[in-house]
């Protein structure tokens, strides 16, 4: 009889030291001089990882990018089309253009909250545009980067409007519906310390949940709770039976991600995002690009768009792509007011006046110089 | 077994007046198929009964509605006195006095020799469990196996198996012993070891109905003797006329095949 | 081999011989295979290890290589940080708040797998035996409603049920707002509330007397056991020690001063509060679990009845024995040693399957790794611990279940 | 015999069979009463939700996700290339093997799904009414004289090796399109079928492993079948999801110190792996009952006919072992056809995940209840017919009965 437990117990044992010393084969391996790992370093060839992500994705012909497949105005799958569409995938389209010249070229990974930055980290995807905040922790400690931000959010809290919330303060011991993994979990736990967070793995779960009015607040990023306000079903009441309160109790900065040890490739990300910034401000438009081209009215809208002014010589800044990268991106979605119109203004959030605006109108949409 | 029994011993006088089974117009179906055709028999106190009949004959049927393992649909059973019915009461007493041994021996595989035998004592007859164990290794004595009480049933021969199930019948002190088949499941020289406990027992005066295929048993114990097939009976006399000056066709068909 | 007499052709030939020696050949090839097997796992984690080292993250930060003895020191390194987010539904009064580590987090999640595989396996047992045995049923509406039940729940994944429960069934419960109100018990789909009973002072005490009266039950049971083996009378032990037991508490529970007090829940400020609660949650995931597993323990337990050769039972109501003690007697013994073996799978099973808690707002061990997973990004240690943790809880369950089968020598029957 | 009930001639034997089954004693007459009442109430609920107050457009309106995802509608033409192909394929094995044709029927009735479902389409009809006719064609192809008489055997081998061929270039002609658009129960059946299948072999393998005499084999074949056995499917996927592309990604990948080019995975292929783990495990349990269940003695009787290890496993052993668990097989089949269902958390859109994309449509939001009973439906429709099948062919091979 004993000899039944004696294996699956010796099995278990072993499984376990083999774990721990495997992990300490792997830290070894690490710290170490001459281990095959090294070699692979030492060698060094170039496809592998001198040039990083980019050599990747050209040898690829396709960017593959994290996104989100159910937040309406950001990343959702179009029903008639079958197709991802949003603020994010737009971005996804933009890098794909900077790099292959195609807006096509991008495979889309939906990714729940949970299993983005481990997909970056990973490498199974190129860039993660996803609704991702950018924190120190992170940035610094988890092997990622954050490109320049594309859409500045803050967390709010929706309440139905018959329940009579006023303030944030009262609903300091509810129940409150978030999505697990997120920053907005962490958040409602610092600023309602007495709430029940009733954590989802997704947004429809949860709206169902609040539906039925098993939570009685739904907190998330404000551009979120607005996407799902503007399609909230009108059997539950419709868009009017819910009300966002007023206060913003975090700052969520949102931006595409990389992995932290290809500066190149996160620079290509950045400044495609930056140029996108750029065209709206100097008023370089999808319709009027051409145009552009033909005839840059000055320097840095020629140094931008990879032209000659007046004669002169092509800016290449060195991000290892085309210095022109950015005709086919403006000419493919357009500048950030474009595809900050075609996306998110549909879905309720009007841009004039809040921080999303452009610099020159008030907001903190600024781009450095491109030079 | 009482002073009077056990005095019976010649087999013209040992067989008593009484009916102690009466069976009228029995019938029978499963489903569709009617395996008993109106079945009239009655068996006298004392009286070994022999039932013969080819497979499918209704024979194992009409015994096993005698302590109602089968339910009959039409006619009357009536068992020392007792109608059989729904009534659970009667059901109770009549299976308590009627003992049973099947083809299969059906032993309890989980309980030792002993526990099989004690089983119903206890628990029916509430005896005390040193009694019930006397009760067990007498009867076993009888049956030849004493020194198998504390085995269990797996442990045992076909033939050893099949005398324990007879102490377990016996042990509740019926009044009817039941043989369904008792020796076809054995290998041939197990067969005498289990007829020779039959034997003895019909010379105690056991009331016994006996299914069986075994012509020496048949001829030597047997009062009287029953041809069945196809759920009637076919021809009904001793011994002696079956075995010397059969009737039917179909009797002298079937014994001419078996014998 | 005693040919060797230091020829070079005979040497070769020894050689060659040793080589077609079964034992030689044994060894080499289980030694290749060994090799090839920890080369290949070598591979695969050092270049695991490579790529988390280019990102700054390590392979498995629990231990800490050291020089000296014992190697490794388990330093737990990231599990002890804050956490920073509340799971609200606990086990055990296990407390739990924000501001304990990951490790508090991960544990809490753990003891919430135990809690709904345990009442799981209860429940789905009770049911599974019951649907099972239906399927026995003369009744042909009972015994094919029961068919019917199995395989529906069973072909239909549990996934797709668990949702299906949660948002079809839990959460169309009355509402905060509207409360299905039963003086004992309040619904709504916040919470499903019964009134419990919280300690008051002498419950200490009365535990004591209920320890006492545990022990007088035993002696009951053994006095009238004796006593049935002496006159063959019927001596119902196990009644004698319930009621032993029961009036022992009662009067201590009197004399003690009623050390328990009533919780009766109540709705306050659109919050179910006191009493015993049960999570929506919870409940779907419970529901799922117990309804799913009990399909398949159903299917097990018409299997080892069916296995019973009919001849038993008749052999058992030839001698006399009623209904009850057919079943308790003899099929019973029989069949449970049939069953557990295939229960004990279904059992494992559930265990495993309680993991899918993830798809509702419930915090099991593993929902809370996951979330562990996204808030540290220590994905590699984080499975494996998960791993290790289900394994650890496969082989408990196995371990139980194979001592009761042991236990059920035959002739304890 | 409850087949006998259904078959009730007059009235008066359906009186009778009424009350032998339904009334027979008050206890069972009140059980009978008790049971109309509950079976109302439930037929009642059923059938209004489903007549009246569902709407069933979420469903009519969403066919292509529910069936293929994302795959794009022009490009469908592969998938029924498949179609055809399986289906003349399993016309002309069910020419070839009478005994395994329930499965083959089975198969076809599910492919049939989409045309019972959705009448409505006509292409759609269309197009599956031509895999009746492969199916069709294929049989016929079998049954000439000449394959099913004189060149039976060889046509069995040829037939075997089509199938076999099959999946590569299935997945081949699917793979025009990128996995990233697989979805539904395309998706779903791709996992199942494929995984099961790259599983046979090493399940194979890591069951001989486990009765093998050579104990560092046995150690390791025990260690890997308990080990995936002990934890849930889902931990199973998360590290293929996770550390697969760690472990074998396409930058680091080095054999004896020489880099290679690793294997850049997508999510199906992760998935895909993590199934075949899983499955491989369970796969080699049920093949070792079947070993099991080889007498000994034919083994020995191999032996004693000189036969080396390797014919007597390929020619002896595993035949009878491997016929022995063909139901065992059928059930592993369909428990991974609902254990797919988990590539949910991977957020692949297999049935289930089409599901909730649909109820996550602004016109279908909270149709979750339809939209899961409609998947539900294909759920058990496919698994409650495979395990009828496997019963029927359980009781064609004689397998289980003593």
């Amino acid at each position: 009889m004993l000899k039944r437990y004696i294996i699956p117990s010796a099995l278990w044992l072993m499984a376990t030291i083999f774990i721990v010393i495997a992990a300490c084969g792997g830290d070894d391996d690490a710290d170490g001089t001459a281990t095959p790992t090294d070699t692979g370093d030492g060698t060094g060839t170039p496809a592998q990882t001198g040039e990083g992500l980019l050599a990747t994705v050209l040898d690829r012909g396709e960017l593959i990018c994290g996104v989100n497949d159910s937040v309406p105005g950001f990343g959702f799958v179009d029903p008639d089309t079958s197709e991802n569409t949003g603020f994010d995938v737009d971005y996804c389209k933009a890098i794909a253009l900077a790099v292959l010249g195609d807006a096509d070229a991008v495979q889309y990974v939906p990714l729940t909250a949970d299993a983005r930055l481990p997909a970056v980290q990973t490498g199974q995807v190129d860039v993660l545009i996803r609704n991702t905040t950018m924190t120190v922790s992170r940035d610094a400690g988890s092997g990622l980067s954050f490109a320049t931000t594309t859409y500045y959010d803050g967390q709010g809290l929706m309440v139905r409007a018959a329940d009579g919330y006023t303030s944030i303060d009262d609903l300091a011991t509810a129940t409150i519906c978030t999505l697990q993994g997120t920053t907005t979990e962490l958040n409602l736990t610092d600023r309602l310390p007495d709430s029940e967070p009733l954590p989802f793995v997704d947004n429809d779960t949860l709206q169902a949940a609040f539906i039925e009015e098993r939570c009685d607040g739904w907190t998330s990023d404000r551009s979120q709770l607005a996407a799902r306000q503007s399609a909230y079903p009108e059997s539950a009441g419709g868009p009017s039976a819910l009300v966002v309160l007023d206060e913003v109790f975090s700052k969520e900065p949102l931006g595409p991600v990389t992995i932290d040890n290809d500066s190149q490739w996160f620079d290509i990300v950045n400044w495609t995002v930056i140029g996108t910034i750029l065209a709206e401000e100097r008023g370089v438009t999808s319709a009027n690009v051409d145009d552009f081209i033909a005839d840059p009215v000055n320097p840095e809208i020629a140094r931008m768009l990879g032209v000659s002014f007046e004669g002169g010589d092509i800016f290449d800044a060195g991000l290892g792509v085309p210095p022109d990268f950015l005709q086919d991106v403006i000419r493919g979605v357009g500048n950030y007011g474009e595809i900050y119109e075609r996306n998110i203004t549909p879905i309720g959030l009007e841009r004039a006046g809040t921080v999303n605006a452009l610099w020159i109108e008030g907001g903190l949409i600024y781009s450095p110089p491109w030079r | 077994m009482t002073q009077d029994q056990m005095s019976g011993r010649d087999g013209e006088k040992r067989v008593g007046t009484r009916n102690i089974i009466e069976a009228r117009d029995v019938e029978k179906w499963f489903g569709d198929f009617q395996a008993l055709r109106g079945i009239t028999m009655s068996v006298k106190e004392r009286e070994v009964v022999v039932i013969m009949g080819p497979s499918g004959s209704g024979k194992s049927t009409f015994i096993r509605t005698i302590n109602r393992l089968e339910e009959h649909d039409k006619g009357t059973i009536i068992v020392d006195g007792v109608e059989l019915n729904n009534d659970l009461k009667n059901l109770e007493k009549i299976r308590s006095e009627v003992g049973m041994v099947f083809q299969q021996f059906n032993l309890f595989p989980h309980l030792t020799v002993e526990r099989n035998i004690t089983l119903a004592l206890s628990h029916v007859r509430h005896f005390k469990k040193a009694d019930a164990h006397d009760m067990a290794m007498r009867l076993l004595e009888r049956v030849g196996i004493p020194e198998q009480v504390d085995k269990y049933p797996a442990q045992l021969s076909g033939g050893q198996q099949q005398r324990v199930a007879i102490a377990r019948a016996l042990a509740m002190q019926p009044k009817i012993m039941l043989f369904d088949e008792p020796t076809s499941a054995l290998d041939p020289e197990m067969i005498h070891e289990v007829l020779d406990v039959m034997r003895e027992l019909a010379e105690t005066g056991m009331t016994m109905i006996v299914v069986t295929h075994e012509m020496g048993f048949a001829r030597e114990a047997a009062d009287r003797f029953f041809f069945f097939d196809e759920g009637v009976i076919v021809e009904e006399g001793t011994p002696e006329h079956f075995f010397t000056n059969p009737q039917e066709e179909r009797t002298k068909l079937f014994l001419s095949q078996i014998l | 081999m005693a040919a060797a007499q230091g020829s070079s052709a005979s040497e070769l030939r020894r050689i060659l011989t040793l080589w077609r020696n079964v034992r030689v050949q044994r060894f080499v090839g289980q030694t290749v295979f060994a090799a090839i097997v920890i080369y290949v796992g070598y591979l695969l984690i050092s270049n695991m290890s490579g790529r988390l080292d280019q990102i700054g993250l390590s392979l498995f930060p629990f231990v800490d290589t050291t020089g000296s003895f014992p190697f490794i020191s388990v330093s737990g390194d990231f599990l002890n940080q804050r956490a920073g987010f509340d799971i609200v539904e606990t086990s055990f009064g296990y407390d739990y708040g924000p501001n304990d580590s990951y490790r508090d987090a991960y544990f809490t999640g753990f003891l919430n797998t135990i809690r709904v595989s345990g009442m799981g396996i209860v429940f789905a047992t009770i049911i599974g035996v019951f649907i099972g045995v239906s399927r026995q049923s003369k009744n042909w509406l009972v015994s094919h409603a029961a068919l019917a039940y199995v395989e529906t729940f069973r072909n239909v994944p549990l996934l797709l049920q668990l949702i299906f429960w949660y948002v079809a069934i839990y959460l169309k419960l009355p509402r905060i707002s509207n409360p299905l109100d039963l003086d004992i018990a309040i619904v709504t789909n916040k919470a499903i509330a019964l009134p419990f009973v919280s300690p008051e002072s002498g419950f200490g005490i009365w535990m004591i007397v209920l320890l006492a009266g545990a022990a007088a039950g035993a002696a009951a049971y053994v006095v009238r056991s004796r006593r049935q083996d002496a006159t063959g009378l019927p001596s119902h032990p196990g009644w004698w020690a319930l009621g032993a037991f029961g009036a022992i508490g009662l009067i201590g529970f009197l004399a003690t001063g009623l050390p328990l007090e009533t919780d009766t829940p109540s709705i306050a400020n659109r919050q179910v509060i006191g009493g015993l609660q049960m999570t929506p949650e919870f409940g779907a995931l419970l529901t799922g679990l117990t309804l799913y597993t009990a399909a398949f323990i159903a299917e097990n337990v018409r299997g080892s009845i069916q296995a019973i050769p009919k001849g038993q039972t008749e052999a058992a109501a030839a001698l006399g024995l009623g209904s009850f003690q057919r079943m308790r007697y003899v099929i019973l013994p029989q069949t449970l040693r049939i069953l557990i073996p295939p229960t004990t799978n279904q059992y494992l099973n559930l265990t495993k399957n309680s993991s899918l808690a993830f798809v509702l707002a419930f915090k099991d061990v593993f929902g809370t790794g996951s979330v562990i997973i996204t808030q540290t990004g220590q994905a590699v240690p984080i499975i494996a611990l998960l791993m290790i943790t289900y394994l650890s809880l496969s082989l408990f369950i196995s371990l139980v279940m194979n001592t009761i089968n042991s236990r059920l020598k035959w002739e304890n029957a | 015999m409850t087949v006998a009930g259904f078959q009730i001639p007059d009235r008066r034997v359906a009186w009778r069979w009424a009350r032998e089954n339904l009334f027979d004693g008050s206890w069972n007459t009140a059980l009978t009463v008790g049971m109309v009442v509950l079976i109302g109430v439930a037929l009642y609920g059923v059938g209004n939700f489903v007549f009246a107050s569902a709407e069933w457009e979420a469903i009519t309106a969403n066919r292509k996700l529910f069936f293929i995802g994302a795959y794009p509608r022009d490009e469908a033409w592969r998938i029924w290339a498949v179609i055809y192909v399986l289906a003349g394929l399993g016309g002309l094995s069910w020419a070839l093997w009478s005994r395994i044709s329930p499965l083959l029927a089975i198969g076809g009735a599910i492919a049939m799904i989409p045309v019972f479902v959705f009448m409505a389409h006509g292409e759609v009809a269309l197009l599956t009414l031509g895999s009746l006719a492969a199916f069709g064609g294929g049989y016929a192809f079998g049954k000439t004289p000449a394959l099913s008489g004189r060149y039976r055997n060889t046509a069995r081998t040829v037939a075997v090796f089509l199938w076999i061929a099959s999946l590569p270039f299935s997945w081949v002609l699917l793979d025009g399109v990128p996995t990233r658009l697989w979805g539904g129960l395309l998706l779903t059946m791709v996992l199942t079928v494929f995984g099961i299948t790259i599983a046979f072999p090493f399940g194979v393998l890591l069951a001989l492993g486990r009765a093998s005499t050579f104990p560092v084999i046995r150690l390791f074949c025990v260690g890997f079948i308990e080990i995936v056995r002990g934890v849930p499917l889902i931990t199973i996927l998360f590290m293929a999801f996770f550390l697969l592309p760690l472990a074998i990604g396409p930058e680091r990948t080095i054999l004896f110190g020489i880099p290679v080019t690793g294997v850049d995975t997508a999510t199906v292929q992760r998935a895909l792996a993590g199934i075949v783990i899983f499955a491989a495990a369970y796969l080699a349990e049920i093949v070792r009952g079947g070993l099991q269940a080889v007498p000994r003695g034919q083994t020995e009787a191999a032996k004693a006919l000189g036969l080396n290890t390797f014919h007597i496993l390929g020619f002896i052993v595993l035949p009878q072992a491997l016929r022995a668990v063909i139901p065992a097989l059928v059930g592993q089949f369909i428990s991974l056809f609902k254990d797919t269902s988990l590539v949910l958390v991977l957020a692949l859109t297999d049935l289930l995940g089409a599901a909730r994309q649909v109820s996550a449509q602004p016109d279908f939001i909270g149709r979750q209840a339809e939209t899961l009973l409609f998947i539900a439906l294909i759920y058990w429709i496919v698994a409650f017919n495979m395990s009828r099948a496997s019963q029927q062919i359980e009781k064609n091979l004689g397998v289980g009965e003593r």
